[in-house]
């Protein structure tokens, strides 16, 4: 645990308290139909729940104070994804008061800004972030087209998985003025509000009972004011964003490991077999012992990159990409032998391991897969 | 220079390729090899399917080794290795195989009664009574012989009353072949193997929701069951020995798996792209694949060396087997999902292509494979006592 | 185990016998220097040894009978091989009896087979494959160059790590007659004299205590019927030679792992600590399955790859890629942790585990690491 | 606004900066981060090396933290993390660092009497006397405290007789701090820690060669030896309690590393060469040398986090480091062979160059990473029952 100032120490501790009380597994339970899956009618997460965490203020942590927020830094709105991933909640957090907020913060007009971050900061509005189109993490082979039209744009195509995308008032979504699918040349982001003409969502039905969207967007006209930064220049932008994303997706991500990590240790504390505790069998023993050091170097590569990213280091890109990577093999890694060591009984619905196996696969995917981020990484320090 | 047996093995194996060539409905080709359980099931459900079960039956070719009273063919092993290549050869497979042909018709030829054998081989030779094995209980899972269902002998009947669990199929099946305790004063030497009537009354069956959505597992309660005499396999308190046999074919039969190994690498160009020399375009997903891929050739390789092996009398570690299996096929179904992206995610709904939603349910699935028939851990331990003689 | 034939089984169990009584371990250690490497004087082998395994035949096992060979098959070869490896017996059994006869097999004329098999058999010569010119296996990167010359040709270039290279009378060796490095076409091989004017010979004093060499040719002259095979075609005949000589290869390195983790195995039912045999501790139980496990999986390999090899099946490239990288990993794995599991012990050069650790890595990078293998059956493969 | 304590801290950051540009041979610049032992070794050797040596110990820098009276400079938590930060600034390093100033010093400043202090403690701080540890023994490896070296009380001396082993340095050393058994009716309760000087009569150290060829290692023999009686630290039959403390100092200490990673990404480029898109040539090598890079980036962060939270009072979980750091840097060392291919396999001669053989006998050493100071299995138990509370 990094050595936190009297703020972040106290933060953290309201986010464990209320996760624990507010927002245990069994709120996550809560939006699975029988058998898996979110329920039909479920918008994928709690919205009462999103309005307490708004009261608390936490949808502000990285608005600057002068649009509502409290301007806290990376390190503290990781702190409280972390334990918010320590109980699976489900919430527009990341997405909205995270990735869209940062994207404002980073690339957003002083009008973007006025419009858009105090209702980011109350909870008023959702924001997310649209850019992947095929299966895969691939900014640059963004296609969605916009072609200027009598002084605005005109938007046309389709976005996948978009985190939160069926409750999200407001989108920053990658589209291309110029150039080909796989050029970074050409990627232009747009503000756009969801509930315009010409944009359609489609709920998914994911394993962890989030509902991510698909967009289609078909002639879709908006103004020239919804560019957020410069025409054909949005690669560098959105690198920045989805750097933040990540670090703060692996604090989740660390989050959600460590509780599973901690309920199985418990489990082995306990469980009898062969007349015996079966955490006193020493290949259960080792095994414990390698998780917890898996847990070590993820913690350190998370709070690096957070920290980092607060300090405006160079290396962020580099730090980002270890984080998420790390935090994506040792949650694998956890979670799969959160069941296994549970036995049979970790393979039931009715119990908390798969829940934790489900959560595991989505959040590796998203922003980039273990994979992505570890070729990235390898193409960054010259591999 | 061939000589006389040599020469019927000729004349049968020509015998049994006429008749395969003559029964086999060329519509099922392959379908063993099928990777998707939809479309195996799809195929299973077709009349030339049921067409080829009941021709198979008729032959009694389902459980060839099994004595033709009992609904077999009186085959030897030279007669079974042939009938095996050559259903090989055109793509055929046995559509009788089930849980009875591999585990409990075996042990019963080895244990059971005349009338036991007369009363239940036929119907597992015919593929027309199911069975679930009532082995597990809630506090007997790895360490099985602690189970506590009691069964009291009431002179003229069992009287059995507890609780299974992990018994596979037993809300679908007919009957039970269940380990129950009649002496509490001895662990494993107070175990007993009984035959149970499903529809007894006080047999109730709950499934479990696995994480794969599966409810093919359940619970099962018996609450003073009442089961005749002769429903008893082998001698009072013998149920462990028999059991530990029984494990071994079941084990024998999780380490089988088909022949041929459908590769991930058309699905991983499709999915993730190539690049510019056609490989799969990411490298570390490659690599993982391809080394998961390697070790699943060659793990079918030692299914194949052991199968030859074994006729040599040679025995079979099937624990080490069970959890190299185990552990490739966990990596390959992760590896599946991954180069599915956040197209493997899904859990239904028309987002997702119907084998998308599959792939996904089948590694979810998977996570099963290293714990039920013993868990790896398990598999370890007898790996390194049984066969590698290490000290308790 | 594969299922032998008699003639098979007598052969493996000569061969063991003979290694045991023959070729123990420290037989090998004979030819270290105190401390490790070869002593100054030491040709790599033992010649003595090398005329008694002539004499039982093993040099002639691949050799047609008409060139007084027994033509047992690669099968018969490996189990030899299998045996020898296990107490890592230093010859040219390899390089000679199966590296070279299949290269005369393959693609020698008449006039080669006559001049060199018969004395390859009996063991009178020794021959060998010189290809690797970097320290990474690459034949396609030949760069040594065959010009014609009036009739013959001349040879000019240099060959790393040529296995029993000191010691070798006669070298099939791969030059380029045209084409650019990197390219398939243009490869030639030749069939030299190492006695011959224009070449020198440079031992190198390796951690196996074998004495591979460095031939440097300059403006070595040889004859128009030194071609072994097609001019400018010799790719294809140097896989199929190189093919057969990871089968092998394999099959001395699975002898290799599989004593290894024997020898570790009896230590951990005979040492004692913490008042308990060290084979009782569940962790080291479970570390001996793996091991136990992924002996089997090799073993599997490579039996699959010398059986198709005898049967002539199309498979061949991949299954021998197949062997040669399971081996590979294998036994890494399997000398690392007979270190390990030895203790401080293992570490000391009087005791055997750290000779099978450094043959180990000598092995794995002959004709091409686990790395090169895993590679060429992913192409082939399609992956 | 900057408090009284902060502006005396940025007085003395002044001082040590500018201490540091007159006193520190630019030569050395960036020695400690020498890939290359050679390179190392031909350093230390430098005439500056040993100049900066001499100048570090006039101001009591090796050991900032000892008391001045022992050849330390009686320098608070803040003052040492400046020193540290103003030395890593201009690549400058600590060239007293030695088992003495890191394992003993600290063991005697806790437990050795005043006398002891003065004897040993200004040596150990002017790198002027070598010590080795006599710990292990054939019988005791990981079973460290089943030691046998009896050490009997004479009266006006102590009698010593056994055998050591796995003594570093032991043909080189001075003095020798030992482990040895003053009561056999107790196992940890009979051991007690004593100093002998390795010149007395009886003593004697055989080299022993290991894979690597190094003789650092030695057997030492204790034929009756004498030892004084004011040699012996703390209490009798305290020595378990004083060599926890210190292998916890050691543990300390191997889990520390330098810094700087040197990245091995170049010597790949330049050995095993690239592909169009710029990189290493060989896609599986390539991924498992990315794999250990970033794990090795993770743990030195990992180092400094501990570093951080220690400040704060928070344990760091020792044994789980130091099998991280062994796994990582044994598979280092592996890859580093791995792509000098043919090159990585020399032991001597000119067939290679010396920065090959090096990498070579490094990879064979690094072998002994997950044995000494604690094997690999030996940590996992500390760290499962200590760190996680697992039951024994």
């Amino acid at each position: 645990m990094a050595v936190l100032n009297d703020e972040q120490a106290m933060l953290k501790d309201m986010a464990a308290g209320w996760a624990r009380d507010r927002m245990p597994v069994t709120a996550l339970r809560a939006l699975y139909d029988h058998g898996g899956g979110a329920k039909p009618d479920s918008s994928g997460h709690d919205p009462a729940a999103w309005t307490e965490m708004a009261e608390m203020g936490w949808a502000g942590i990285l608005v600057p104070e002068q649009y509502g927020g409290s301007d806290f830094g990376y390190l503290g709105m990781g702190l409280v994804l972390e334990e918010l991933g320590r109980t699976l909640a489900a919430s527009p957090l990341l997405s909205s008061a995270l990735v869209a907020a940062t994207a404002l913060r980073l690339g957003g007009s002083p009008d973007q800004k006025a419009r858009w971050l105090p209702a980011i900061a109350d909870g008023s509005a959702i924001g997310t972030l649209a850019i992947d189109e095929g299966p895969h993490h691939a900014p640059e082979k963004t296609a969605l087209t916009a072609t200027a039209s009598n002084g605005g744009w005109t938007l046309d195509g389709t976005k996948r998985a978009v985190q939160d995308g069926m409750i999200a008032d407001v989108a920053i979504l990658a589209a291309r003025t110029s150039g080909a699918s796989g050029e970074r040349e050409g990627l232009t982001l747009f503000l756009i509000e969801t509930g315009s003409d010409g944009l359609s969502r489609q709920a998914m039905d994911q394993i962890d009972a989030r509902r991510p969207a698909i967009f289609t967007l078909s002639d879709m006209a908006v103004g020239a004011d919804a560019v957020l930064g410069e025409v054909g220049k949005g690669a560098d932008l959105l690198d920045a964003i989805l750097d933040r994303a990540n670090a703060g997706l692996a604090a989740e991500m660390l989050g959600s490991a460590t509780q599973a990590f901690e309920t199985t240790l418990d489990y082995l504390k306990t469980r009898v077999q062969f007349d015996a505790i079966i955490g006193s069998f020493q290949a259960l023993q080792h095994r414990a012992a390698r998780m917890f050091g898996e847990l070590q170097l993820t913690r350190s590569a998370v709070e690096t990159a957070l920290i980092a990213i607060d300090e405006g280091d160079a290396d962020i890109p580099a730090l980002s990409s270890l984080a998420k990577a790390m935090a994506g093999e040792t949650l694998h890694f956890i979670s799969s032998q959160m069941v296994q060591l549970h036995g049979g009984i970790g393979m039931t619905h009715e119990h908390d391991a798969g829940l934790y196996l489900k959560r595991a696969r989505v959040a590796e995917q998203c922003y980039g897969g273990t994979a992505w981020h570890r070729e990235r990484w390898a193409r960054l320090r010259g591999y | 220079m061939m000589d006389a047996k040599a020469m019927e093995g000729q004349d049968f194996r020509q015998e049994v390729r006429a008749w395969l060539k003559a029964s086999f409905p060329p519509s099922l080709t392959g379908v063993s090899g099928l990777v998707f359980q939809s479309d195996a099931h799809a195929a299973a459900a077709s009349p030339d399917y049921q067409l080829w079960r009941r021709r198979m039956q008729e032959k009694g070719w389902g459980v060839p080794h099994w004595p033709s009273r009992y609904g077999g063919a009186d085959m030897d092993e030279a007669g079974i290795r042939i009938l095996a290549e050559e259903m090989t050869a055109i793509g055929a497979f046995n559509p009788i195989r089930s849980f009875g042909t591999m585990m409990l018709g075996p042990t019963l030829l080895e244990y059971g009664n005349e009338e036991q054998k007369r009363e239940h081989l036929p119907p597992i030779a015919g593929h027309e009574r199911r069975w679930c094995q009532g082995f597990s209980e809630p506090g007997a899972g790895s360490d099985l012989a602690s189970l506590q269902t009691r069964c009291v002998d009431m002179g003229d009947h069992w009287l059995v009353s507890g609780q299974k669990i992990w018994t596979s199929g037993a809300d679908q099946a007919d009957w039970c072949f269940a380990l129950v305790r009649t002496d509490t004063s001895r662990k494993q030497g107070g175990i007993s193997f009984l035959l149970i009537d499903m529809k007894s009354p006080g047999v109730e069956a709950r499934p479990i929701v696995l994480i794969s959505g599966s409810t093919h597992f359940c619970e099962v309660f018996f609450n003073d069951v009442k089961v005749p005499k002769g429903n008893l396999v082998g001698e009072v308190n013998q149920g462990w020995t028999i059991a530990k046999r029984l494990l071994q074919f079941e084990r024998n039969s999780l380490s089988e798996v088909k022949a041929e190994i459908t590769s991930l690498a058309p699905l991983a160009h499709r999915h993730v792209g190539t690049d510019a020399l056609g490989r799969i375009d990411n490298p570390d997903l490659r690599a993982r694949m391809i080394r998961n891929a390697m070790r699943h050739e060659a793990y079918m390789a030692t299914v194949r060396r052991f199968g030859q092996e074994s006729k040599g009398g040679a025995e079979t570690p099937i624990s080490a087997l069970k959890n190299l299996w185990s552990e490739i096929i966990q990596q390959r179904s992760e590896l599946l999902v991954e180069l599915l992206g956040s197209n493997g995610l899904g859990w239904s709904g028309d987002a997702y292509a119907e084998d998308e939603l599959e792939a996904t349910r089948a590694w979810l699935h998977s996570k099963a494979f290293s714990i039920y028939g013993g868990s790896y851990e398990v598999q370890n331990n007898i790996t390194a006592k049984r066969t590698l003689g290490l000290p308790a």
